[in-house]
């Protein structure tokens, strides 16, 4: 099993990047012949780097994921994180999967600290931090509740708490704000924006949202129907910090229009 | 009194029914034995038994307490044996091929056929006993708790690899609980098996425990005797059993088994 | 013809010889009755059956009878070949323990539903004996004999005729006596319900008569029914040697000074009243018994 | 032949882990008697086991036979009647309270020692070992039914409600394949069990099956005899147990307890 | 259990109502002690309308689904629909729950084939309006898959499937395109307009996207934050049948734009 090095947390590879996939195809095996999912996917994640990954459903975004968090190995090529080849999760990854994960017999504070259980007993000041992002993710008042007892949106930010309590280098997000109204969506990307400006984490983002990734994104990459290929990666040169405001810019609806119309051409996109 | 009176036969009680339907049973047979008067050898009526019973209750709960303490020790080295070997099989496949081959070999040799080499091997004291009810209890344990512990959602093991946890987090914070509704079914099949051992163990030597009382019994003609005793181990064993209910109750009012029990109204 | 079921009282051992060897002989089909023989799995267990209807005629330690019927059963002894009492506890051959006395300290064996359970105090106190004087371990059948050759017990209570040939291969032993503690209790013999004594007593007739003729064949001619047995229970896979010494032993077990020079089967009734007496001492039966209760001779006569 | 070797001593083989614990285990006990030699009264060598065997294998086989009639017919009815139960249990609490209560009282009452009063009541015949597989084979299986039938998805059972699904389809087409691996851990457990349930059938009456060569051994005082029959019941319970392991791996593909077996390298 | 008459199905109550909420409110028991999820709910659902509800994260979307769906019983209030009032679920129900429920064992077709399976033997016919369904849904080619080999947006539409198959009278949806991203979503909101503009379902409609909500529905019904109380419902006077282009109308930004407009007066919004 991969294992780093600790103080090789963090440090790019020789072309700078902290992941790098190069040439990667991955197939999924099944009873009714083999699916293909992911083919010849080149992508840098440079450190500190905000990437959102957009792509119609089923063009292997969470299979992306996947491959770069070492759930699954590559069918060809290779990926790369902090200089090393993946086999198996690389150190220091938070990850919120698309599908929430939570322990029915655990309270919503005891499924947040579970990121940390795994390793360690957490200190009293963990357990405040778990609180505080609780509180700013809207839980605040249901942590002593149980899983069953919180509705689907509550229940996906209850997953990106924990995610974010570990405080990892890398962070890996399957539509985290996928099951969140408009509003509380906004509310949690401009928070989201916040903790990345404090943390600089490097971060990979699924999202099926293009306003969502041009918001919170460096760069956001493009992927065509399946099996998955990168169509286009887009630079967002939008000053940070961020607000909501930015959203109204003739820039930022031009980022959007401009994936939008690329989606359209390659006929993924209804106009 | 009158409170409880009321709480056993008035409303929705689970007491009321239970008793309703052991007193119909026992109406039942014993209008069968005073209409067809069988031999009391063959079949006594329950008012016999209990006439008996209520002549030496303290030479049969002595007895009993004998049988109760070899099942204890039996059932509770099966539990901690038993979760350790379904820990040893699903982590190991070399463990799976072998020791879980080897138990499923022993568990299909009758313990009323090992239990007399038993005798032979450990002698006439409590060793044969509480080992045969530990290996009688042992086998729906550790196959109860392996399909629990396997039953895992495959996304939380991916968080757990993800999150880089050790084995002995994602065995214990993950794993176990998750096992916890099997494990208690394999408890309850476990803990009626553990009385059965006892009493096989106390079949086979030893002049302690209801086993016991039931040869002498067996031995002397006196089925209303025998009938007394194996009452004595149904109303023990059904009181086991639902003490492992009860702790499934108490522990895991989480799992929608429990859910569904508690709120039938909204099964179909 | 009759049809008729028998159980013996245990898997095949010497004392059921002329039983098997009338069936191997065809007496029975001569005689115009169809038996059916099952092994048992102990007197006791056989008393029950016969007791429940389930077999019309047992072949059992016939003492028995006095617990059965003490415990409602309405069986009675119809036959009593090995009349002479033949309980014994086995010890080593060379073993300085020699009379009831010297078992002090030691450990003895005994099976539950054994004849010699309720007598174990009455033998004991014969010898000046308590239970607190010495350890008698109850032990199931199937781990008794081990028990012993494993040593685990100096004392094996047992029967003269099954026990002593198979020590003579694994703990060669001797056997202190019963009777010498004045123990009286008759051995294998046939028993039937009353019931079925009545209603099938010509077929119950026949089948001592055949009885009578195959023990008569057997004290002349005991590897006839080493044979015999043999070739009625292959699978069985019966030790000759053993079953020899077995049929032997119990031939010598059949005369009492009651019954000398009487019909194969007949029961004195001062036998059967000195059993009771040891019966009544141990408690098994209730004082006032009616000897005439416990055994019949209409069917040997 | 050497393909066979191959497939048995080369690679991963699962047949070839077995093979070789097995012998080991083999080899040790031949070794511990050869240097303490106990009396083959207490403990034979395994050659002596297997020597006997090859003395007299179509007598063992034959009755290996009719034990093995008793086991398949005890735990079909035990099986089909089991789950009959546990689906009663479910959907009414009255049977819940009621023949639940009565079973667990039942199963606690040792079959050995209700053995002999079953023969008294029912005859020599097949009839009390089928009815003895049958009783020790049920429980395990309505207990695991009962938890199986009841671990449905919430949402599932209210999409099932909303659609006016008839009880009997929710039955067969949720709550039963649901309950399958629950079930199959079940009729693992009672498939040992059925087997057990004869021979302890056959220890109180008939002339037949390996349970009856058990005894007329001991009566002999054959320990070695009583261990080829110990170790052949090991055999079969063995192979029955994994034929209904295969059964189900064959139906149960879809289950994250095989999936997990067939993918260890992703387990952590 | 509630059981109407064949024939009653579809006929509006007493106030032309098809469903009929008056003073609901919904109180979860739970061992912390009851948590408020709705509050004095009054809402009429017309027949062949379509209703879409908006509102923030926990604010008791859900729990309205299921009380119309007679799945939780109402604290206080009446439910009615089709004239009955509810003690279990009312008849020709459709329904897709916001975690999407397949059985693991069954192929997607399979699945889809459910919702007629639970009450009798699909015929052959109905095996075709399954496979065209998913064709439509984009799940063409994928019939013979078991649910762990989809992503997670090919599930929820596969749940979709199975929802319109069985032919209700009333379909009630929670947060249907949850999984998708913004193309497949656009492609799927203009399926769902068709095919209701085709069958004339009554539909309740819960989704957290304030556009999808204009463009679909004939009324808005905003929700405020938990515990949820309706605070508006807004009549959308657009023509239909609708096309995506009318998104780009000024009439439905003006709608889109009322709805963030009384969601940030009510703090529930930043803008
Ligand atoms: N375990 C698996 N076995 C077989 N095929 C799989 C498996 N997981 C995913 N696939 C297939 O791989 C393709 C990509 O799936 P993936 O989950 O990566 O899509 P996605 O982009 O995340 O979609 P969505 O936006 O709907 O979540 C799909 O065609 C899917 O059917
Ligand atoms: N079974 C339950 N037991 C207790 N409380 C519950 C239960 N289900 C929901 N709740 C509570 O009711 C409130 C409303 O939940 P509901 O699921 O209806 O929200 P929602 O609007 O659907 O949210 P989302 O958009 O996140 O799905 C929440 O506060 C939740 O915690
Ligand atoms: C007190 C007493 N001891 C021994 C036997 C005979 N017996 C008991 S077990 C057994 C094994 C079968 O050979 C035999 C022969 C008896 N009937 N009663
Ligand atoms: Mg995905
Ligand atoms: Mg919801």
């Amino acid at each position: 099993m991969y294992s780093s090095n600790e103080t090789a947390v963090g440090v790019p590879d020789a072309t700078g990047a902290y992941v790098s996939l190069s040439q990667v195809s991955k197939t999924y095996a099944s009873s009714r012949g083999p699916i293909p999912a992911l083919v010849d996917i080149n992508l840098d994640i440079r450190p500190h780097e905000f990437i959102s990954v957009v792509g119609p459903s089923g063009c292997g975004k969470s299979t992306l994921l996947k491959l770069v968090a070492g759930l699954e190995g590559v069918s060809a090529g290779s990926v790369r994180v902090a200089g090393r080849q993946l086999d198996g999760p690389p150190d220091r990854l938070g990850a919120v999967f698309q599908r929430d994960v939570l322990l029915d017999w655990r309270t919503i504070l005891d499924n947040v600290l579970l990121s940390i259980e795994f390793t360690r007993k957490p200190t009293p000041a963990e357990r405040d931090r778990a609180m505080a992002l609780l509180k700013r993710f809207g839980l605040a008042g249901f942590e002593d509740r149980f899983p069953f007892e919180l509705s689907g949106g509550m229940r996906q930010r209850a997953s990106i708490c924990r995610a974010l309590l570990a405080d990892p280098e890398l962070l890996l997000m399957d539509e985290p704000f996928g099951a969140l109204d408009a509003m509380t969506r906004d509310d949690l990307n401009v928070e989201l924006a916040q903790i990345w400006q404090d943390t600089r984490k490097t971060l990979l983002f699924i999202t099926h949202s293009i306003v969502e990734a041009v918001f919170l994104s460096d760069r956001v990459v493009m992927m065509s129907k399946a099996p998955g290929k990168i169509v286009d990666t887009i630079t967002i040169d939008l000053p940070r910090p961020r607000r909501l405001a930015v959203r109204d810019s003739a820039e930022f609806a031009a980022y959007v229009q401009r994936i939008r119309h690329h989606f359209a051409e390659l006929g993924i996109l209804k106009e | 009194m009158t409170a409880l009176l009321k709480r056993l036969f008035g409303g929705e009680s689970e007491a009321r029914d239970i008793v309703v339907v052991l007193a119909a049973a026992l109406l039942l047979w014993e209008a069968g034995v005073r209409i067809f008067h069988p031999s009391p050898l063959i079949l006594p009526a329950p008012s016999m038994v209990v006439v008996e019973f209520l002549q030496a209750p303290a030479l049969y709960l002595r007895h009993l307490a004998f049988t109760l303490v070899m099942t204890l020790f039996g059932f509770v080295l099966a539990v901690v044996l038993g979760v350790a070997l379904a820990v040893g099989i699903i982590y190991s496949r070399f463990l799976e091929r072998t020791v879980y081959t080897l138990l499923v070999a022993l568990n299909s040799i009758p313990k009323v056929a090992l239990a007399p080499l038993f005798v032979i091997w450990m002698g006439t004291g409590p060793e044969p006993k509480i080992a045969i009810a530990l290996m009688l209890a042992i086998f729906p344990i550790v196959i109860d708790s392996v399909l629990g512990l396997r039953s895992v959602d495959p996304d939380m093991m991916n968080l757990a690899r993800v999150s880089k946890a050790s084995s002995w987090a994602v065995l214990t914070k993950i794993r176990f609980p998750c096992a916890l509704p099997s494990l208690f079914a394999g408890m309850k099949v476990g803990i009626s098996l553990a009385l059965v051992g006892a009493i096989v163990g106390e079949f086979v030597a030893g002049n302690y425990g209801i086993g016991f009382q039931i040869l002498v019994a067996q031995g002397q003609f006196d089925t209303v005797r025998v009938f007394v005793s194996l009452l004595l181990l149904g109303i023990v064993g059904t009181v086991l059993f639902f003490l492992v209910d009860y702790a499934e109750r108490l522990l895991l009012p989480w799992h929608v088994s429990q859910r569904a029990r508690s709120d039938r109204s909204a099964g179909t | 013809a009759d049809k008729l079921s028998v159980r013996l009282d245990f898997s095949p051992w010497g004392v059921q010889a002329a039983m098997h060897l009338a069936q191997y002989k065809g007496w029975f089909k001569e005689a115009g009755l169809d038996v059916d023989i099952q092994d048992g799995r102990g007197s006791g267990n056989t008393i029950q059956l016969v007791n429940a209807g389930q077999a019309d005629v047992g072949q059992v330690q016939v003492g028995l009878v006095g617990s059965a019927r003490a415990k409602g059963a309405t069986i009675k002894s119809i036959a009593t070949f090995q009349r002479k009492t033949d309980l014994c506890v086995l010890v080593d051959k060379d073993s300085p323990v020699g009379k009831v006395a010297d078992l002090r300290g030691k450990t003895v064996v005994v099976f539950a539903a054994s004849p010699w359970a309720p007598f174990v105090d009455e033998y004991l106190k014969s010898g000046g004996l308590t239970r607190s004087d010495l350890k008698v371990d109850v032990v199931d059948p199937a781990a008794l004999w081990g028990t012993y050759i494993a040593k685990r017990a100096d004392g094996l209570m047992s029967t003269v005729g099954s026990a002593l040939p198979i020590a003579d291969q694994s703990r060669p032993s001797k056997c202190l006596l019963a009777s010498d503690a004045n123990i009286a209790f008759p051995s294998y013999g046939l028993v039937a319900r009353e019931d079925t004594i009545a209603a099938k007593g010509a077929a119950l007739h026949k089948l001592i008569q055949v009885e009578q003729r195959a023990w008569q064949v057997l004290r002349e001619n005991p590897e006839e029914g080493v044979k015999a047995m043999i070739a009625e229970r292959p699978d069985a896979r019966l030790d000759e040697k053993i079953l020899l010494g077995q049929i032997k032993l119990t031939i010598d077990y059949f005369d009492t000074p009651a019954s000398k020079g009487k019909p194969i089967g007949w029961q004195a009734k001062e036998d059967w009243e000195a059993a009771l007496k040891s019966m009544e001492a141990a408690g098994v039966v209730n004082a006032g018994w009616n000897v005439s209760d416990y055994y019949t001779n209409v069917l040997v006569e």
